[in-house]
């Protein structure tokens, strides 16, 4: 399941109703961002007062159904959930909450892993720093492509 | 044809959201990026300013060399930092 | 934190708690582990009815706190949480939450596995399952060691 | 000298915890299960029936040849299946 949203989500809630019911769950793995009031770099920029997300109405839900589909099909997942918050959000507010249930652990820790790898290079998010020095757009990472192509087959 | 903008080539396009009816022979993603450089100044100095300017049609993330056509929704805009 | 307890917990009062109040905090994973209903091997044995878990008072305790040590230091957490149940649990209940925070998500993902790969290898736990043909001790798995192993610095 | 048993090698024991005096000599873990064996038959058959038996002293875990005291608290169980 995947959803957009702008309201904050309950994560406990959102976590139960995953395996409410179930008898066939080993394991449930889960990761959820938070928005940082520091800056990436230590020493560097000033404090982040708040964070807007925008993102791609319909390549965003796009974007997420495929991605979790794909890991429902690469670790055999018996439940998962993705959901992404967009809009203005302060320091420590939840931004992304990833989640993957299977049979075993290893494939649950692996599927969390990959989703929220995955996701970071692929789902069209664009975040936003307020600072005492004003607005500035994050850049991407090159360790999140690193990161998510560790989960590419391995080159020929 | 509908073009978006999003983050930061959104302020430098100077719009979030236009509709353009490029010539016949802009039918690739790289053609049309050329063709709107033309004619939004600020689109131009973006696709030399920073980075590399991604492109999807129709939703789905697309490279240089694929089509486009009238009709179609293409988006531009910087890697994404969602997550 | 540690907590070794007869009780179930509430995972999202348990998480909340981790972040609550701070602005520090990026990512927060997590892993939850369940009684499962069916047997290990497919095909193979019965229906799991019910599980009890022995454990060693005293050295679950230290096991617990130096495997969370060694996450802290090791992952540089923000915070970090296990609680291990022990006693009579029926399928669905939730067994083990392991829980690290930190900065960024690749520590938080790392920790969370580090500490329930290592974990399952050094906390004094022994599993007993009920099933329509009786209770048997389960066997410890090979590949328990295999993934505690991934986690130890390479042989010289 | 105080012996604690867990999980199925309790049941081959016969008792949970009790409390032994063994004979001077005995001063490492391998000497104390080999004198244990020698009280316990059932604690013997374990010993040989079913993967390896780990031991702990004073709850931590202990190695054949590391060395036992009077008054230490000395636990003997199969591998652990927890998590």
């Amino acid at each position: 399941m995947i959803r957009v949203q702008a309201e904050p989500f309950d994560l406990g809630a959102e976590l139960a109703g995953l395996t409410a019911g179930r008898t066939d769950i080993g394991g449930l793995a889960s990761f959820v961002g938070l928005v940082r009031e520091f800056a990436r770099e230590p020493g560097g920029e000033p404090a982040v007062s708040a964070m807007t997300l925008e993102h791609y109405p319909g390549m965003t839900e796009r974007q997420l159904a495929a991605i979790e589909a794909q890991a429902i099909e690469r670790f055999q997942l018996q439940a998962s959930l993705i959901i992404h918050r967009y809009g203005r959000m302060l320091p420590g507010e939840p931004i992304v909450l990833v989640a993957a249930a299977a049979a075993h652990r290893a494939p649950a820790l692996d599927a969390c892993a990959f989703l929220i790898d995955w996701l970071k290079t692929k789902a069209p998010f664009w975040k936003q720093e307020e600072t005492a020095a004003g607005r500035r757009w994050v850049d991407a990472k090159p360790e999140d492509d690193t990161a998510a192509a560790r989960w590419l087959p391995p080159a020929r | 044809m509908k073009i978006l903008y999003f983050a930061w080539l959104r302020t430098k396009a100077g719009c979030a959201e236009e509709d353009v009816t490029p010539p016949a022979e802009v039918t690739t993603v790289a053609a049309l990026m050329d063709w709107l450089a033309e004619q939004r100044p600020g689109f131009a100095e973006a696709m030399t300013a920073k980075g590399v300017i991604r492109a999807a049609v129709n939703q789905a993330y697309a490279e240089p060399t694929d089509p486009v056509r009238p009709g179609d929704e293409v988006a531009f805009f910087p890697p994404v930092t969602g997550g």
